[in-house]
């Protein structure tokens, strides 16, 4: 017959709209301010460094070795060495950065930085709410804005922070036991010269 | 010679001289239309609302659309500089004027106008479907053949030879 | 002046703007375009004179103007078919340019 | 009480009187069409706001989702923000554009939609102009839409949108066809074309059953001619192809912007609203209650309930069916609503001379069923629908 589909389609129109009353879960659409879809772990936004501890210039991983500012296709990141030391994550005394900075209109968040620094310095942020009124400063983030804690990391990639917090956990005590092995090296070789290795920090 | 009148009749003469010199065919056809609907009025106004009204569906709904159909299907890229008016412009504008002047004449010495008064008729619809339907079905019945002969007839003229045997 | 002249000037002004038309204008469209003008005027003469004529309950006038409506737009469809077809064949609408008839 | 439910009844008649009634004699024929005038611009432009949301809210519920609910409870203040929208927006004419042209054809267009509505009855007595030849009137002005359609597409001086006007036109025309030849059934039947005689041919009950003319088979079948040929009329839903988006991008308002577009849109509600208005007045009996023991309600409103359920219908078709081809939609029109209509008037007429009773409407369902179903067969059988092979996808 010549309108059957027509009246079939009309049917499942009809079925449609009149269920969306009857049931709330055919909407699909997210109230976006007011709901929110649950995070994805694997979405990832733009970078940040991590930092142990409470006191993010002292915690921070990052030793300003230029890997990343090297590496990053578009060259967004800016690193300024520092002169003296600071110890980092594991207990060495490391150099690090006094100057930070990423141009985060110019980063596409391909994630290379986050690939090749050795020392776990720098993840990805899931954070996308970054709108700013000025275009130019406002997206540099410089070192300040971009140190975010090691529990913020734990929030927003559980999985991967814990396979890092274990990896440094490991490297802390292989530091440890050298440090301790050299100790008791030490006064059995040579009681009278001072130890050079100042005392380690322990975590 | 109500003022109305004259709007409608002012109207009616504009739209129909600027249909005659626009230089844009387009133009012109856009000037006729507004001349057809002052033409419709002056009917309006006269009583005859059904002429009126077939006059507006037929030539301003029809007509007009038609014509501008035809202008764009005979598009020349070239836009010619010279004048839109035909080499012997002159002679056919003396005729015109003639024929009006003896037209004017004729009405206006002409003992018939003046003579009469007759009351405000109103057409209404119905007499005019009785007379279409007893006094007038024959010229009905040719109208239809007409019309029909026509629209096959402009069809089959203007049709693309698919043979292309131009 | 009574109204009833004043009609009859009208159409009289109107048909002959439309006769100018037709014999000065240079495209074959215009000069259609003129034509219909002119049997437009013809049309306001017929309902003047059923207006002010001296019997209006005869209804002849509107009669002939209804049938000169549709025959006017029947000849309008046929004179625009021409015209493209004459569009198609000689690649112009112009009528000087038509002087030759040449198949 | 019976004065009570006349008084509701006449109430915006008496209030125009009253009205009126200040101005001294000689005006007030003028003030009572002034006033009348300015309720019809209110009414239906109000009537364009609603219709916005409603679409939208509609279109998106029966697309799973909610449609605007952030302004205003609901959504509904939704057209004041479109409003502005469009009017704070920049009105740009292209410069190569035939100003005088661009500039009229929104303006033409919107005259033309509301010039339809001074002969639709919107209650007892309640309409602006009882003309003579009234439907005639409706058709005469709505040809104004065409001529309105293609100065927009061809001032503009854009490809798409000449190819936009020509095709809106095109598809304009052939539906004033079936349009006009459906609603001459009705106009046999009542044996006048004014609209208001139409509808008071319709008030009459018989038990609880009204004399509306869809109730019959001829009115059933006109009434759906009617509204496909409607719903082409005004470029909507299934025969929206002259303003695809997806072909021609917007059709003839492409060079159009922030008031001048929101006027095409105005203009296009409009008529949607006035052919629907006119298929209520001659099918669906105007503003006559449905049933005799619901007469009390005034009539006005069951004029304005009967036009929000067309819209949700055309809402409702809009949501579902998907747009014609360009072929498609000139066969349809052609090769099955032409012929359709032409039965249709030979039905009525058979209707009108044969006796009463259910033999008549037997003889008449049967001739209008039998070639609805061949002609559909005739436009199906054309195309081939076996099953697509494909070359690489598989």
């Amino acid at each position: 017959m010549f309108g059957e589909g027509i009246l079939k389609g009309l049917a499942e129109t009809a079925r449609n709209f009149l269920g969306s009353y009857v049931s709330k879960k055919r909407l699909t659409t997210v109230q976006y301010p007011e709901e929110r879809l649950p995070q994805i772990e694997a979405y990832r936004n733009f970078p940040f460094l991590v930092y142990d501890g409470e006191d993010w210039q002292q915690g921070l991983r990052c030793v300003s070795c230029f890997i990343c500012e090297k590496e990053c296709p578009p060259k967004c990141i800016f690193i300024e060495k520092s002169t003296d030391k600071k110890p980092d994550a594991v207990g060495k005394p490391q150099f690090y950065p006094t100057v930070f900075n990423i141009d985060v209109s110019v980063c596409m968040s391909c994630q290379i930085c986050v690939e090749v620094c050795p020392f776990d310095a720098i993840k990805m942020d899931t954070d996308f709410e970054l709108s700013t009124d000025n275009r130019f400063s406002g997206l540099l983030w410089d070192k300040k804005h971009l140190a975010k804690s090691n529990e913020h990391y734990h929030k927003i990639h559980p999985t991967e922070a814990a396979v890092v917090d274990a990896q440094l956990a490991a490297e802390r005590a292989k530091v440890a036991a050298k440090a301790k092995a050299a100790a008791e090296a030490k006064p059995a070789a040579a009681p009278a010269t001072p130890p050079p290795v100042p005392a380690a920090t322990e975590k | 010679m109500t003022a109305t009148f004259l709007i409608l009749a002012a109207i009616t003469i504009a739209g129909t001289v600027a249909a005659m010199a626009m230089r844009n065919l387009v133009h012109c056809v856009l000037a006729l239309t507004l001349g057809f609907a002052g033409l419709a009025a002056l009917y309006l106004q006269l009583g005859a609302q059904f002429v009126g009204l077939t006059q507006v569906l037929v030539y301003v709904g029809a007509v007009a659309i038609l014509a501008v159909f035809v202008i764009m299907m005979t598009q020349k890229p070239a836009q010619t500089t010279e004048s839109i008016f035909s080499s012997f412009w002159l002679t056919g504008s003396l005729i015109a004027a003639l024929v009006f002047a003896v037209l004017g004449w004729a009405i206006y010495s002409s003992r018939l106008t003046s003579a009469i008064v007759s009351p405000h008729v109103e057409a209404a619809v119905r007499p005019i479907g009785d007379a279409l339907m007893h006094r007038f079905v024959l010229p009905l019945e040719i109208m239809g053949l007409l019309l029909t002969a026509a629209l096959i007839g402009a069809v089959v003229v203007a049709i693309q030879e698919k043979r292309g045997s131009a | 002046m009574s109204s009833l002249t004043s009609y009859l000037l009208v159409s009289a002004l109107i048909f002959s703007i439309g006769l100018a038309g037709a014999l000065t204008r240079r495209s074959a469209i215009l000069v259609l375009i003129g034509i219909e003008l002119m049997l437009n005027a013809a049309n306001l003469n017929f309902i003047a004179f059923w207006r002010y004529g001296p019997n209006p309950q005869a209804l002849t006038g509107v009669m002939f103007a209804i049938f000169s409506i549709g025959i006017a737009a029947a000849e309008a469809a046929v004179g625009l078919g021409i015209v493209l077809a004459v569009y198609r064949h000689s690649k112009t609408t112009e009528l000087d340019q038509m002087n030759s008839m040449k198949g | 009480m019976h004065s009570a439910i006349q008084q509701a009844d006449q109430i915006f008649v008496a209030l125009q009187h009253r009205v009126a009634g200040y101005l001294p004699v000689k005006f007030q024929s003028i003030a009572d069409v002034i006033l009348s005038v300015i309720a019809i611009v209110l009414v239906f432009a109000f009537l364009f706001a609603v219709t916005t949301v409603l679409e939208r809210k509609g279109l998106g519920r029966i697309q799973n989702r909610y449609g605007p609910n952030r302004v205003g409870p609901a959504g509904f203040f939704q057209p004041l923000a479109d409003g502005v929208k469009s009017l704070t927006k920049e009105d740009l004419v292209p410069r190569a554009a035939d100003q005088a042209v661009h500039f009229m054809a929104p303006v033409l267009l919107v005259i033309a939609a509301f010039l339809a509505y001074a002969v639709l009855p919107v209650g007892r007595n309640m309409v602006l102009a009882d003309l003579n030849a009234g439907v005639l009137f409706f058709f005469a002005v709505g040809t104004l839409v065409e001529l309105a359609v293609f100065m927009a597409g061809w001032s503009s001086r854009n490809k798409y949108s000449l190819l936009g006007a020509m095709r809106a036109i095109a598809q304009m025309i052939s539906y004033e066809v079936p349009l006009v030849l459906a609603s001459i059934v009705v106009i046999m039947a009542a044996g006048s074309l004014s609209t208001v005689s139409i509808v008071n041919m319709q008030t009459g009950y018989s038990g609880i059953w009204p004399h509306w003319f869809v109730l019959t088979p001829w009115g059933f079948a006109g009434f759906n001619l009617f509204m496909i040929a409607a719903t082409a009329e005004s470029n909507r839903s299934p025969f929206d192809l002259p303003e695809g988006e997806s072909e021609i991008i917007a059709g003839y308002y492409i060079e159009y912007s922030g008031f001048k577009f929101a006027l095409f849109f105005l203009g296009e509600y409009l008529g949607m609203f006035a052919t629907s208005g006119l298929a209520i007045t001659l099918f669906l009996g105007g503003w006559a209650a449905p049933f005799s023991f619901l007469t009390w309600i005034p009539s006005y409103l069951w004029f304005f309930a009967k036009l929000l359920l067309m819209i949700a219908i055309f809402i409702w078709i809009r949501g579902t069916l998907p747009r014609l081809r360009m072929d498609q939609l000139m066969n349809f029109a052609w090769q099955f609503m032409l012929p359709m209509t032409l039965i249709n008037v030979f039905a009525a007429g058979v209707w009108h001379f044969m006796p009463g009773g259910v033999i008549r409407w037997l003889v008449c369902a049967v001739l209008l069923i039998v070639p609805a179903v061949l002609l559909s067969r005739g436009l199906k059988q054309g195309k081939k629908f076996e099953a697509r092979t494909y070359r690489f996808a598989e």
